[in-house]
C-alpha cells in the first residue's frame, strides 16, 4: 500500500481546521460571554490515493465524523484547504460543484436515519439523478435505479422499488443508503460507521458489499469508524483521532502490530479478542477524553499519557514524574484537596494528600503495590522516585491545598513539573512507515525508545 | 448549598425588561395608528376649544411623533400612565388600587391549576393508553371545550340561582351585617371568590395537564425509571419520586402558556362575576373608549405575565440542576 | 453450587388478541454462584427479555408464558436466620419454594418481587449512561436502594455506605454530593455499577455492561467487573451482542437466536469446539484485530420476526446445512461431547455441558469443514435447498 | 410530470406506480386514525358542523326571518302583547308553532339560529386557524432550518415578547381600535396563536435537520429549497395540522368570548352573540333552552377540533 505517492492523489487535505461556534444569542453577547468554541477538528492533513480505503478510526467526539463531513463540504473548513482531484472545493464554481456533488457520495451511520421515511426506496435512490439531471426520462431513471438496486445486492429490485423505509430491515436499508450514493457513480465515497447500527451476522455481507463495488464502480473509499478491526479489515491505510488531531497515520497493518503512539498503543491494547489465551494487556491510559470545548494545551493526549517526557533534569523515573504530573493536573481541575482524603493519617495530612494525588487512575496492573493495598487511595512515597526537588515542591503543594491556597498550590508546582508535551504541539514527524504527531519520536525527543514502550513501573 | 446560575437569572431579567419595552412600544404604535386620533373617541362635542387643546397637550399630540415616543417610553417606565378621563384619577392609582384584586383570583386560579393539573397529567401520562386516560382525557378536553362564562352562568345558575350557596358577583358583601376585622373580610373574599375561582379552575387546569401528559409518558421510557423499578421501589414511588420530578420540567417552562391561557379566562371572569379587578377594568375602558386606563390596564397584564414568566424561570432552575449550576439551557 | 436455574421459560409479548411474539422459547440454563454467565445474541433475539423476565421487569405487553425460574435465595419474610427458606416455607404447597430452598422467582407476585429486586438480584441497565436520574444527587440514589430494602439502616449510615461504594468503583467519595451530569460517560457506568452492589446481591445482570463506551473506558469497566466479582464472589449475567468482550470475560455462555439457545456451555468450548451451524456463522462474520488477512463471511438473509413463529428450527430459513428434519421442530439441545465420542444424539442431562440444538450435531466435522469456506454461506445454495 | 413523447397509458402506468405507495400510505394513517375513537367522534361533529354550515336551510326547520306565531315573512300581522308576554318560548313541537328549541325573546327559532350559526364558527375557527398556520409553519421552518443564525435568533427573541402579551387583553385592545369586523378577529387572533406552532415547528425542524437523510441529500446537491419543501416539510406537515386544529378552537372560544364582552360584530349570527343576547335581554337563568345548545354547540365544535388534533398528534408522533 506504500510507495503510491508518484499517482496524483484524488483528495488532499491540508491542515484544516474546523471550529464549531456554539451560538451567542444577543443576551449573551450584552451579558458579554465568552465564546468557546468546540475544536471538532484541529489541523489535520493527510491524502488519499485513488482507488484506496483509507481508514479513519477514533473514540466517540474525536473528530472523525466532522472530518468525513467536511470531505464532502457539508461543512466548511474553518482553516486549511481540502483540494479533490486538484480542485480546491472551498471555491468551487456553481458549474464545478455540480460536478463535485455528483463524484463525492457519503454514506452515514445510521440507516434508520439516513432514508427519509416518507419518499419511498425509488424515490431516494431516484433523487440524486433529479438533482443532477443525469438521466433524460423516468422510465430510464426507473432503469438505472433498478441497476443500482441489482448492484448492491437488492434484487429483484421491482420487489423494492415502492417499499418504504421502515418496511425494510437494517441491512436492506443501509444497501438502499449504498445504492443512493452509487447512482451517480461517484468517485470518492465517505462511509461514516456504515455498519456500526447493523448486526453482526448482517455486518459482513454490507462490508464484502462495499469491496466489491469499489473494484466495479473503481471507487475511493474514507471509511470512519471506531471499530479497529473493521477499519483493518477494510482500510490498507489508516489515521488514528484524538481529540481532533490525526496523532497517527500510516499502513494499518503496522499502526495494529505495533503502535508508535502511546494513544495508538492504548487504543489497541483496549481492544478485547475472541482469541482466547494469554491474558490481554489493559490500557494504560489515566481517566478519560476531555472535553473538545478546552482541549489540553501542548499535546492533547499528555494528561493522559504513560510515556509522557520528564524535563532534562529530571533525576527520578518517567513513572514518577507522570504521577507528579497527574497531581499538578488534579490540582488543576480543582478535584484535590483536604476533602478529598479521609484524614485516617492525622499524623501528617499534608503526606497523605502528596500520596493521594500521586496515584494513577489506570488498571491495576500498572499500579504499585501500595497503590493496589489502599485501593487505590495512597501510593507509598517511598516507592515513587521522586527527585528531591520535586518532592519538596509537591509537598508545598499539598500544604497550600490544606490551607486552601489552590494557586499557591500551582505556583509550588510551576517550573518544577513541566513537560514539553504540555509546551508544545508536536508537529508530525515520521517514525517507521509512519507519520506521527508524539514528542517522543524525531530530534527533540528525549528519551524516545523505538517502540514507544517506555520503562515499565519503578519497583522493578 | 444549591446555588442559582447567576448568569441565568441575569439573562432571564434582561429578556423579561426588553420584552417590556417592545410592549410598551407595541402599544404606542397600536394607539397610534388608530383610524383617524384615538381622542376623537374622547372628544365630545359640548367641548370648548380649550379643554379640546388641554387633551391634545396632555396626550403630548402636538410634539413630533419621536418626542411623543421618547416621552411614551420615560412616563411608562416610571409608572406614569397618565389620567384617566372617565375616573378622573391618575391611572396609576386605579391601577394600584385594583392589581391586588385582580392577583387574588389570578393567583389562586394559577395555584389551583397547577396543582391540579400536573397531577392528573401525571396520573394520565403514567396510564397512557388505558381506558381511564382515554376517558379523562376526552372529558378533561370538554371541559377546555366550554366557553368559560358559560360555564360561570352553570355554575351561578347551581350554586346561587338554584341552591343559593355562594355569591354570584362582587368581592365583598355590599351591606354586611358584620363587623369588619382582618378575618371577616377575608372569609368575605374567600365566600366570594369561590364560584369566580371554580370557574376558571375548572378550564384552567387542563392546560398544565395537556403539558404533563406527554412529558410524564416520555420520562416512563427513561433509563432511570427502569433503574428505579429494578431497585425494588414500589411503583407509587417510582412514579412520584423519579418520574414525576422530571416530567414536571418541561411544565414549568409551559407554565407560562398556561398561565396566559388562565388570565384569558379570568378577564371574562372578572366580567361575568364584577369581580373588580384588572379584567372588569379593562374593558370598561374599551367600551367607554378611556384609552390611558385601557392601554396601562392592558400594560400591567402584560408585566404580571413578565413577572410570573421570571418566578416560572426560578423554579425551573431549581427543578432542573442542569440549569442550576449554570450548565444546561 | 447452582444459583440460578432457569428452567423451561417462555417469554411472550402480546401484539393484540390473537397473537404474540414468541420473544423467549423453552430456555433452560444455570447459573453457578461466583462465576459469569454470558448470553450473547444479535439484536431482536430475546437474551435482554430473558433477563429482564427474571425480577419481572419485562414492558407492561410482555409476560412469562410458562416454566420456572428457580433461584437459591428467597424473600426476607420467608427466610430464617442463616437466610435460608424456612421449613415451614418449604413445606407450604402454596409457597413456590422447592425442597432444596430455591424459590421460583416466576411464581412470585409483583409486591414479593420488589423484594428480590437489588437486594438479590441487581440489575445494570442496557442504557446505564441514562439510568442515573438527572434530578437527584448520585450519592442519594445510591443510598435510596439500601433505604429501601435494609430500611431499618440510619440514614447516615447508609450515606457512608454509599460514598464506600462509590470510592470502591474508583469515584471520589465527595462526588456522592454531585449530579448525574457532573459525571463522564465511564463515572456514570462506575457509579451504577457502585448502586448495583449496594445491597450486596448474590446476583447482577449487565445488560450490554459496555456498548455505549469507547473501547478505553469499556477495558477500564470490564476491569472493574472483574474486581466486583473477586470482591465480592457475586454471579454476574452478561448479556452482549459482542462475542469479544464476552469471550474475555465469561466462564461460560448460551448463544441465543430467535428466542432459543442455540449453544451453550463453556466459553473455551463456544469458541474452540463450535458445535452450532448459528454460531460457526457468527464467528464467521466478526472482524478479530489481530488477524491480518481474514476473510468475513456474513450470515444470509436477516433474523425471523418472533410473532407466531413456524415450526421448526428458528435458524433453517438461513442455515446452509438444513435437512428435512429441521423443518419438524426445533432441534432440543444435544450433548456435544456425547455426540462427538458415541455419535449418537442425545438431549443433554446437565444444563452445565456443552449443549447445541441442532439435528446434525453428530456429524460435526463435516460440518466445522464446510462452514470455514465462503460458497458455503451462499444465498443461492440456501434457497436451492 | 411525466412529459416524455409515450402513449398515455404507459404515463398513466408510471403515475399509478409513482402514486400508489403514497394512497397505500394515506390508507394505513387513515386506518390508524379511525382506532382512535375519540378522533372519530371529533370527525363526526365536524362533519356535521360542516354540513351545517354549507346547507343550513336543508337542516333548520325555518329561516331566520321566521318569526313564532307569525311564520315566515311576509308577515301580515304583528305580535300581540299577550304572544309577547310568552317569549321566549320554551321547545315547542306544532303547537302553537315548531321550534324544537324553543325561540328568543325576539321570537326567532333557537335551533334555527344556532344551525344558521355555524358557518360563522367555522369561518373564523378554520379562517384563523389557517392564518396562524400560515403564519407559524414558514416561520418555524426557517427558524429551525437556519437554527442558531441570526436569523434564528431573532425569530425567537420575538416568539418570546409575543410570549409576553396577554392573549385576550391583546385582542381586546386590538379590536376596540381597528373595529369589531370579524376580519379584525380574525386576525387579532391570528397574530396572537401563531407561537405555539412556530416553536413546534422549529423544534422538529431542528431535529430533521440533523437527521442524516437530510445531510444525505445535502451531499447529493440538493437546495436549500429542495430540503425544506421535500424532506423537512412532509415531516412536519402533520404536526401543523395538530395545532391548526388547536388554533381553530383556541379562535372559537376566543371569539365567543369577546362577544360576551360585547366587542364583536352584532350583525352576524354567531352562537357568541346568541348568549350576549340572552345576557342582555335578561333570561339567563329563565330560559334554559336559550342558554344550552349555544355553549354546547361550541363546546362540541371546539372539542372536535381538540379530538381530532390531539388524534392525528398520537397517529403521527413516531415515539408511538
Amino acid at each position: 500500500m506504500d510507495g503510491t505517492d508518484d499517482r496524483e492523489p484524488l483528495v488532499e487535505v491540508e491542515n484544516v481546521r474546523k471550529l464549531f461556534d456554539l451560538s451567542q444569542g444577543i443576551v449573551d453577547t450584552v451579558l458579554g460571554r465568552e465564546p468557546q468554541p468546540v475544536r471538532a477538528v484541529d489541523g489535520v492533513s493527510f491524502e488519499i490515493q485513488r482507488g484506496d480505503t483509507i481508514g479513519i478510526a477514533g473514540e466517540s467526539g474525536c473528530g472523525k465524523t466532522t472530518l468525513g463531513k467536511l470531505l464532502v463540504k457539508l461543512y466548511e473548513p474553518t482553516e486549511g484547504t481540502i483540494r479533490f482531484d486538484g480542485r480546491e472545493i472551498t471555491d468551487l464554481t456553481n458549474e464545478e460543484e455540480r460536478e463535485f456533488r455528483q463524484r463525492v457520495q457519503m454514506i452515514f451511520q445510521d440507516p434508520f436515519e439516513s432514508l427519509n421515511p416518507r419518499m419511498t426506496v425509488f424515490n431516494t435512490v431516484e433523487e440524486p439523478l433529479k438533482i443532477n439531471d443525469m438521466a433524460d426520462s423516468y422510465d430510464e431513471r426507473r432503469r438505472r435505479v433498478k441497476e443500482v438496486l441489482e448492484d448492491v445486492g437488492l434484487g429483484p429490485a421491482d420487489v423494492y422499488l415502492d417499499a418504504f423505509p421502515d418496511e425494510l430491515s437494517g441491512g436492506e436499508r443501509q444497501r438502499v443508503a449504498i445504492a443512493r450514493a452509487l447512482v451517480v457513480d461517484p468517485d470518492f465515497v465517505v462511509c461514516d460507521e456504515p455498519v456500526s447500527m447493523l448486526d453482526v451476522s448482517i455486518r459482513a455481507g454490507v462490508l464484502n458489499l462495499m469491496k466489491r463495488l469499489q473494484d466495479e464502480y473503481g471507487l475511493t473509499y474514507l471509511f470512519i469508524s471506531h471499530d479497529l478491526s473493521l477499519i483493518r479489515y477494510m482500510c490498507g491505510r489508516a489515521g488514528i483521532m484524538y481529540l481532533g488531531n490525526m496523532i497517527e497515520k500510516g499502513p494499518t497493518d503496522d499502526i495494529i502490530t505495533d503502535p508508535k503512539h502511546p494513544y495508538s498503543e492504548a487504543l489497541f491494547d483496549a481492544v478485547p479478542d475472541v482469541a482466547l489465551g494469554d491474558e490481554r494487556r489493559r490500557a494504560n491510559a489515566t481517566g478519560e477524553v476531555p472535553s473538545p470545548r478546552n482541549p489540553p494545551s501542548g499535546c492533547r493526549y499528555h494528561p493522559r499519557c504513560a510515556h509522557v517526557i520528564p524535563p532534562d533534569d529530571w533525576t527520578g523515573s518517567q513513572d514518577a514524574f507522570r504521577r507528579a504530573l497527574q497531581f499538578k493536573l488534579k490540582v488543576e481541575r480543582s478535584d484535590i484537596g483536604p476533602e478529598t482524603v479521609d484524614g485516617s493519617d492525622t499524623s501528617d495530612p499534608t503526606r497523605e494528600l502528596v500520596e493521594h494525588g500521586l496515584t494513577l487512575d489506570v488498571p491495576e496492573e500498572y499500579r504499585s503495590e501500595t497503590e493496589m493495598e489502599t485501593g487505590g487511595s495512597r501510593v507509598d512515597l517511598t516507592a515513587v522516585d521522586l527527585p528531591s526537588d520535586a518532592r519538596e515542591a509537591l509537598f508545598d503543594a499539598a500544604e497550600a491545598l490544606n490551607g486552601g491556597d489552590r494557586d499557591a498550590a500551582l505556583g509550588a508546582l510551576d517550573g518544577v513539573v513541566t513537560t514539553v508535551c504540555e509546551r508544545e504541539y508536536p508537529e508530525p514527524r515520521t517514525a517507521g512507515s509512519r507519520s506521527v504527531e508524539c514528542h517522543l519520536y524525531g530530534d527533540d525527543a528525549t528519551s524516545a525508545t523505538d517502540s514507544g514502550v517506555a520503562a515499565a513501573p519503578t519497583e522493578d | 448549598m444549591t446555588r442559582i446560575s447567576g448568569r441565568y437569572l441575569a439573562k432571564r431579567i434582561v429578556v423579561s425588561y426588553l420584552t417590556l419595552l417592545v410592549i410598551m412600544s407595541l402599544l404606542f404604535v397600536l394607539l397610534r395608528s388608530m383610524p383617524g386620533s384615538f381622542i376623537t373617541s374622547m372628544i365630545n362635542p359640548q367641548m370648548t376649544r380649550e379643554q379640546i387643546e388641554r387633551i391634545r397637550e396632555t396626550w403630548g399630540l402636538n410634539e413630533p411623533l419621536w418626542r411623543q415616543y421618547v416621552q411614551f417610553m420615560i412616563n411608562y417606565q416610571t409608572g406614569d400612565f397618565g389620567r384617566s378621563p372617565t375616573y378622573s384619577t391618575a391611572v396609576s392609582e386605579l391601577m394600584l388600587r385594583r392589581l391586588p384584586r385582580t392577583l387574588i383570583l389570578f393567583g389562586s386560579t394559577f395555584i389551583v391549576g397547577y396543582i391540579v393539573g400536573p397531577l392528573v397529567g401525571m396520573y394520565l401520562g403514567w396510564w397512557r393508553g388505558s381506558n381511564k386516560d382515554k376517558s379523562i382525557f376526552s372529558s378533561s378536553l370538554l371541559m377546555y371545550s366550554m366557553p368559560s362564562f358559560w360555564i360561570a352562568w352553570l355554575f351561578i345558575w347551581l350554586f346561587n340561582y338554584h341552591l343559593g350557596w355562594l355569591p354570584s358577583s362582587y368581592m365583598f358583601t355590599q351591606f354586611p351585617e358584620f363587623e369588619w376585622t382582618a378575618f371577616t373580610v377575608m372569609r368575605d373574599v374567600l365566600y366570594h371568590l369561590a364560584l369566580p375561582l371554580l370557574s376558571v379552575s375548572f378550564i384552567g387546569w387542563v392546560g398544565a395537564m395537556l403539558i404533563m401528559r406527554p412529558s410524564m409518558n416520555n420520562v416512563t421510557e427513561e433509563g432511570y425509571v427502569f433503574l428505579a423499578r429494578a431497585k425494588g421501589l414500589s411503583e407509587r414511588t417510582v412514579m412520584l419520586k423519579h418520574a414525576a420530578r422530571n416530567a414536571l420540567i418541561p411544565v414549568a417552562t409551559g407554565a407560562i402558556v398556561g398561565l396566559a391561557f388562565i388570565i384569558d379566562g379570568a378577564v371574562v371572569i372578572e366580567n361575568v362575576f364584577s369581580w373588580p379587578g384588572m379584567g372588569q377594568l379593562i374593558v370598561n375602558a374599551v367600551l367607554s373608549r378611556d384609552f390611558p386606563v385601557a392601554q396601562a390596564a392592558f400594560f400591567v397584564i402584560a408585566a404580571l405575565i413578565v413577572v410570573m414568566r421570571l418566578f416560572t424561570d426560578v423554579v425551573y432552575t431549581y427543578l432542573d440542576p442542569r440549569i442550576k449550576f449554570g450548565e444546561g439551557e | 453450587m447452582t444459583l440460578l436455574e432457569v428452567e423451561d421459560l417462555s417469554v411472550r409479548y402480546a401484539v393484540d388478541d390473537d397473537s404474540a411474539v414468541h420473544a423467549v422459547d423453552h430456555v433452560s440454563f444455570d447459573v453457578e454462584a461466583g462465576e459469569t454467565y454470558g448470553l450473547v445474541g444479535e439484536s431482536g433475539c430475546g437474551k435482554t427479555t430473558l433477563a429482564k423476565s427474571l425480577i419481572h421487569l419485562l414492558d407492561s405487553n410482555g409476560y412469562v408464558e410458562s416454566g420456572h425460574v428457580w433461584y437459591d435465595g428467597t424473600l426476607p419474610a420467608w427466610e430464617d436466620d442463616h437466610g435460608e427458606a424456612k421449613q415451614a416455607v418449604i413445606d407450604d404447597p402454596d409457597k413456590p419454594v422447592r425442597g432444596d430452598g430455591k424459590t421460583d422467582l416466576a411464581a412470585l407476585s409483583n409486591s414479593q418481587i420488589r423484594d428480590v429486586r437489588w437486594r438479590d438480584i441487581a440489575l445494570i441497565p442496557q442504557s446505564a449512561m441514562n439510568a442515573l436520574n438527572p434530578v437527584y444527587k448520585v450519592g442519594d440514589q445510591i443510598t435510596e436502594a439500601i433505604l429501601r430494602h435494609e430500611p431499618e439502616t440510619p440514614k447516615q449510615e447508609a450515606d457512608d455506605r454509599a460514598r464506600d461504594l462509590l470510592e470502591r468503583v474508583g469515584i471520589e467519595p465527595e462526588r456522592a454530593d454531585d449530579y448525574a451530569h457532573q459525571f463522564s460517560g465511564g463515572m456514570k457506568q462506575r457509579a451504577v455499577i457502585a448502586m448495583a452492589m449496594a445491597c450486596n446481591p448474590d446476583m447482577l445482570i449487565a445488560d450490554e455492561p459496555t456498548t455505549a463506551l469507547d473501547v478505553i473506558i469499556q477495558d477500564r469497566i470490564l476491569e472493574e467487573l472483574e474486581a466486583i466479582q473477586e470482591e465480592f464472589g457475586v454471579s454476574i449475567l452478561v448479556i452482549s451482542h459482542d462475542i469479544s468482550v464476552m469471550a474475555e470475560i465469561c466462564d461460560r455462555m448460551a448463544v441465543m437466536y430467535g428466542g432459543k439457545i442455540m449453544e451453550s456451555g463453556r466459553t473455551r468450548d463456544i469458541f474452540e469446539e463450535t458445535s452450532n451451524p448459528y454460531t460457526l456463522g457468527l464467528k464467521n462474520s466478526f472482524p478479530t484485530i489481530t488477524e491480518a488477512d481474514q476473510e468475513l463471511v456474513s450470515i444470509p438473509g436477516t433474523p425471523p420476526t418472533l410473532r407466531d413463529p413456524e415450526e421448526g428450527c428458528r435458524f433453517r430459513a438461513r442455515c446452509p446445512f438444513a435437512i428435512e428434519e429441521c423443518h419438524s421442530s426445533h432441534p432440543p439441545m444435544y450433548d456435544v461431547e456425547e455426540a462427538i465420542e458415541t455419535g449418537r444424539l442425545v438431549e443433554a442431562a446437565d444444563q452445565r455441558a456443552h449443549r447445541s440444538a441442532c439435528y446434525r450435531v453428530d456429524e460435526l466435522d463435516t460440518i466445522r469443514t464446510q462452514a470455514t469456506k465462503e460458497e458455503t454461506w451462499t444465498e443461492q445454495t440456501i434457497e436451492s435447498r | 410530470m411525466a412529459t416524455e413523447r409515450s402513449d398515455d397509458r404507459s404515463t398513466l402506468e408510471a403515475a399509478r406506480k409513482r402514486w400508489e405507495p403514497r394512497f397505500e400510505r394515506l390508507r394505513s394513517g387513515w386506518s390508524r386514525f379511525t382506532e382512535h375513537r375519540m378522533g372519530v367522534v371529533g370527525l363526526f361533529i365536524f362533519v356535521v358542523y360542516v354540513l351545517w354550515a354549507l346547507f343550513p336551510g336543508v337542516f333548520a326547520p325555518h329561516s331566520t326571518q321566521w318569526v313564532a306565531y307569525l311564520g315566515e315573512p311576509p308577515f301580515d300581522a304583528r305580535l300581540s302583547a299577550e304572544q309577547i308576554e310568552t317569549l321566549p318560548h320554551p321547545p315547542a313541537f306544532g303547537d302553537p308553532f315548531f321550534a324544537p328549541l324553543g325561540t328568543n325573546s325576539d321570537g326567532q327559532g333557537v335551533l334555527t339560529l344556532l344551525i344558521y350559526s355555524a358557518y360563522n364558527a367555522m369561518y373564523i375557527g378554520l379562517a384563523a386557524g389557517l392564518l396562524s398556520t400560515l403564519v407559524g409553519v414558514p416561520l418555524g421552518l426557517i427558524s429551525g432550518f437556519y437554527g442558531d443564525t441570526w436569523i434564528d435568533e431573532t425569530i425567537q427573541r420575538f416568539v418570546d415578547i409575543m410570549y409576553g402579551l396577554p392573549f385576550l387583553p391583546f385582542l381586546i385592545v386590538l379590536v376596540a381600535i381597528r373595529g369589531m369586523s370579524t376580519t379584525n378577529i380574525i386576525i387579532g387572533i391570528a397574530v396572537t396563536s401563531w407561537l405555539n406552532n412556530c416553536i413546534v415547528i422549529r423544534g422538529e425542524t431542528l431535529s430533521l435537520k440533523e437527521r442524516s437523510y437530510v445531510e444525505s441529500a445535502k451531499v447529493a446537491g440538493a437546495s436549500d429549497t429542495r430540503i425544506i419543501f421535500r424532506h423537512i416539510m412532509p415531516n412536519v406537515l402533520p404536526l401543523s395540522f395538530v395545532y391548526l386544529a388547536q388554533d381553530a378552537a383556541g379562535a372559537i372560544l376566543a371569539q365567543a368570548s369577546l362577544a360576551y364582552l360585547g366587542l364583536a360584530d352584532f350583525t352576524s349570527l354567531s352562537w357568541g352573540i346568541m348568549l350576549r343576547n340572552i345576557q342582555n335581554s335578561g333570561y339567563v337563568f329563565q330560559a334554559w333552552w336559550w342558554l344550552i345548545p349555544p355553549g354546547l354547540a361550541l363546546m362540541l365544535l371546539a372539542a372536535a377540533f381538540y379530538f381530532i388534533g390531539f388524534s392525528m398528534e398520537d397517529v403521527t408522533n413516531p415515539q408511538q
